[in-house]
């Protein structure tokens, strides 16, 4: 990556609101990590695409009403590549059969290269992952099929 | 060439940059939104991506949304359309970014014609007339008196960041301008995030005529051909023609001429168009649209040009396929827009179409997304359909646009054509004593 | 120019003369069968009447029903369209006699034209290649076997009163003409009411080329380019293009000279098309058809002709608006005959369509009479619409029409689209090497 | 009328199979009566365009029946021109009241300058004639309305 398209990504981010995000490109394996003042330090990866992604946060809720007979939903907030994990060789954030609360980190949409985890909106236990590892996703996409604890 | 293009757009544009993409044998990808799941644009791409809701800003405004979508597909390039993201600056540079090509001029050239005044700047630079006046910001008011009295009175306060005919005030005196001037930058800033006003001559009664051009990456700059454009309401345009009617040959060619002039002095690649006021024998630069635009059609029928399959060309790094004396224009064109509104409030009109039928015929061209039973949605621009005709003159594109016009049945929604059927038979209209404001006077004088 | 004008005919072809009429400042008047009664061109028109049940016979083929509505209607002129009344010499006059025009050539030309011997001698006239043969009618078995033996094997043995591909017989030898000259005979006089039967030279496969014609009342006669439309299905064609594609330059030109030579020999006015068979580097005469055709369309997209109108045009007396070398082709055009009907059974499909969605953009052209919702009646021909696009080349035409019927949506019934779909795939389309019985062998041929 | 059109009107009649017919012409003030060897004669006008006329005369009983709920109705037959009288100067062939039976000639629709005779089709009594002298109608409009006796 140039630095002048560097400096104009971090510039887009910027005005984005983005408090902390990673860049990886495979083109030439550079990898750009940045972190904004006045973000919430954590140890680990935020939700760069949060403010964006959080008004549509609710809507997998509702639009998972038709899917309620046969359980719960969580549906993809945003477009991009499904990871079950925050790295090829991490273990996978959730696996058939674990519980998950409300606010758990269930997977990783990458959008725009960005990592962007993907919490869940309700309880339950997971019955289904309905995507592989890797797979493009549309928004409002069905990830994983849920049943109440 | 390119193999797939991911479409970031919806509506009738979208299905006009499908079937571009069809003949030139590239692949194509719509994006939607959740309330455009049945679109038409969705059902005639090779593929398609929801990504959002229905909220624009969520989904065809939302950068990160679309450049997703494309990474996702891995398509090796962008058609923004118009509107949405068409002429962000940041935009294409993420598509470029993204490894992918932005169809359209680079982020440099959307920088410089997205701000009014680096965009007559170039002009100027290119020699083209400006309407007298600060040419550039001005600071305090005394400056702006000063401004005014060398160009005379009337003049247009506008704000550097506003358009399409918001933030301007016309001051017709000095006493005016000293008690508006503060006010005008004040809102300016409350409306588009800057402050910067500046002044310019005001024309009473002008037409809107601008020029098509293209240019490609190894210096080729063409005009091709002007279009009519000044039948709007409240500075929207509603009725497009090419060729001007009744424009004084001279005129036109030293028009065309400077918009082909700015295109070879700036470098600017893939088409786009030129917008110039003209008032008696004297014409003016307005603003640059750096993408395609939505009359595009009169022109295509006029000079059997693709515009947008030579868009896509140029965006793919070809050489300009035509010289300039190759353009030969072909007859006359008019095209309406059928907007999915009440004719005479102007009011939104979404909702089901129950009943339509399209015209057909010789010389006719409809270039739309809806069908019966289609949904307009109400979270998207109004246009529905573009009904285009050409015919040996202008006598005969007339009659034949009112004929077609009779022909166009759209049932469940109200539209502007009721509108557009009254002005087309308005003597005014054929007779070409039209201006950019004749629609507001005229709707204003209407009895009822 | 006439007033008002009664169009003795339904479906696209009424829409296409009502377009034409309010071009040219002529009120309609629409005729319908009971069945009709909410079709589209009674819906267009200005005015219209019922003229009878939904059969035919006793509607739109009614010579006394047809001339009633012209009467009560106080049309100053009658199209009859293409098929029903349009080459009845008969009704011709009827028109006239009540004082009208008949918008086509004069009933002596009807006549002339409408007999396959007297069409062949005034060929002859003109100087005309015809296929060798008997230039005649046979009377006997001898004299037919002394002409065989003249003009050579293989022969086709036709009824003189025949058409459309009825009454027609391949010979390959003298013992065979022997065995089938008397049932021939007989058949066609049952058949026809005619047992007069005539041999001519078979072509094993030759191209259907047509040149489309126009002549005035003051002695000009021009030809407008040719069509190919080899590709037929039983001798009706199903796609049809203009310019013919890979034909040599010296024998388009004897081809078209050739048509106006006969519309200048016998004093033809109006429009009408003179159909040749073209195999190698020889053309022969074929026939003529005295009025407006299925596939004009393609015709008026290269040329910029509107067809119906000079028609008109003609008929009421004007002069031939151009000149023969102001006759210029531009690009490539291809039309499809959408005919509601199974694609592979080539069964009849009429019934009411359900979802409709007609392709558009530019170079596209529809002509049809149907739209969501219509009934597409099993009384009549199974044309519903005509897809007609026009492209700088025949490679781009060819692109542009396969997206344009992908873009096509007719639901409820079922269209030839499919087959069309793989036809203009097929590489003997692409490649020109199609001859007029070329899709019945594809058939035959084709797995499953 | 010239002797050249006149001839071809009368071939056209004899293919149609017209047994008898009238034409006046306001034109010139002409007037031709033929009648074709082996058609019955009659003390009145024949009704040329029967044999197209005879298949339809089933379609006004059919088609009437919509209207049936406020009586029969006499539909035309044929497109042309109604007359309620077989000249000028003669009476009407039936006004309100009067007494209709099946086969009766109840008006004249010109028709190429034929004059038809239109019988009607069912026995009634007339309520109401649905349209004025001279004016003209379309196939299958209703011409008269009848009551039941």
């Amino acid at each position: 990556m140039e630095r002048k398209e560097m400096a104009e990504l971090i510039r887009m981010m910027k005005r984005q609101g983005v408090a902390e995000f990673t860049y990886e490109t495979g083109e030439d394996g550079s990898k750009l990590k940045v972190r904004f003042e006045g973000a919430t330090p954590s140890g680990y990866m935020q939700v760069p695409v949060a403010a964006q992604a959080a008004p549509v946060a609710a809507a997998p809720a509702a639009a998972a009403k038709p899917a309620a007979a046969d359980g719960r939903v969580i549906k993809a907030p945003i477009v991009g590549t499904f990871y079950r994990s925050s790295s090829p060789d991490a273990q996978a954030y959730v696996n058939v059969g674990d519980s998950v609360r409300k606010g758990q980190v269930v997977c990783i949409v990458e959008a725009m290269k960005l990592m962007n985890q993907i919490e869940s909106d309700v309880d339950g236990v997971v019955t289904e992952i309905l995507i592989e590892n890797g797979q493009p996703v549309q928004f409002g996409q069905d990830l994983f099929r849920l049943a109440a604890r | 060439m390119f193999r797939k293009i991911l479409i970031a757009n919806r509506g009738e544009i979208a299905m006009r940059v499908i079937r571009a993409c069809r003949e030139l044998g590239i692949r194509t990808v719509a994006v939607y939104s959740e309330a455009d799941r049945q679109a038409t644009h969705v059902r005639f791409a090779d593929e398609s991506v929801c990504i959002g809701p229905a909220q624009a800003r969520q989904s065809y405004l939302s950068l990160p949304a679309v450049i997703s979508a494309a990474d996702i597909t891995r398509v090796d390039a962008v058609h923004p359309g118009y509107g949405f993201l068409a002429e962000n600056a940041t935009f294409a540079e993420a598509v470029n970014a993204h490894g992918m090509t932005f169809i359209g001029p680079s982020p440099e050239h959307l920088r410089q014609f997205g701000d009014k005044l680096s965009a007559k700047a170039a002009a100027r630079a290119a020699g083209l007339p400006l309407l007298a006046g600060s040419h550039g910001a001005v600071e305090v008011l005394e400056e702006a008196v000063e401004v005014a009295r060398a160009s005379g009175y009337p003049l247009m306060l506008k704000a550097a960041a506003g358009g399409g005919g918001k933030g301007m005030r016309v001051v017709e005196d000095e006493d005016t301008l000293r008690k508006v001037f503060a006010i005008t930058s004040a809102e300016a800033k409350a409306a588009f995030g800057s402050g910067e006003v500046f002044l310019e001559r005001f024309l009473r009664a002008p037409r809107h005529i601008e020029v098509q051009f293209a240019g490609d990456r190894y210096g080729a700059a063409v005009h091709i051909g002007e279009r009519d454009c000044s039948m709007q309401r409240r500075h929207q345009k509603i009725i497009e023609e090419a060729p001007a009617p009744n424009l004084d040959e001279g005129l036109r060619d030293r028009i065309r001429a400077a918009a082909a002039r700015l295109v070879a002095s700036t470098g600017y690649v893939t088409v786009g168009t030129c917008e110039f006021l003209v008032q008696g024998d004297e014409f003016f630069f307005l603003e640059v649209n750096p993408r395609i635009q939505v009359e595009h059609p009169v022109t295509e029928m006029v000079t059997g040009i693709d515009l947008v399959q030579l868009q896509i060309r140029l965006a793919a790094g070809e050489r300009m396929p035509f010289t300039q004396s190759e353009v030969k224009l072909d007859g006359h064109s008019i095209e309406v827009r059928v907007n999915a509104e009440d004719p005479w409030k102007f009011t939104p009109s979404p909702g089901r179409i129950v009943g339509y039928h399209a015209p057909g015929g010789p010389g006719v061209r409809v270039d739309s997304a809806v069908h019966e039973g289609a949904f307009v949605q109400p979270y998207y621009d109004s246009l529905v359909a573009k009904l285009i005709v050409h015919a040996p003159d202008r006598e005969a594109a007339i009659r034949k646009l009112l004929g077609a016009m009779d022909e166009y049945v759209v049932e469940g929604i109200r539209t502007s054509l009721p509108l557009q059927k009254l002005l087309l038979s308005d003597p005014a209209f054929r007779d070409v004593k039209f201006h950019t404001r004749y629609i507001d006077e005229w709707l204003k004088n209407r009895p009822g």
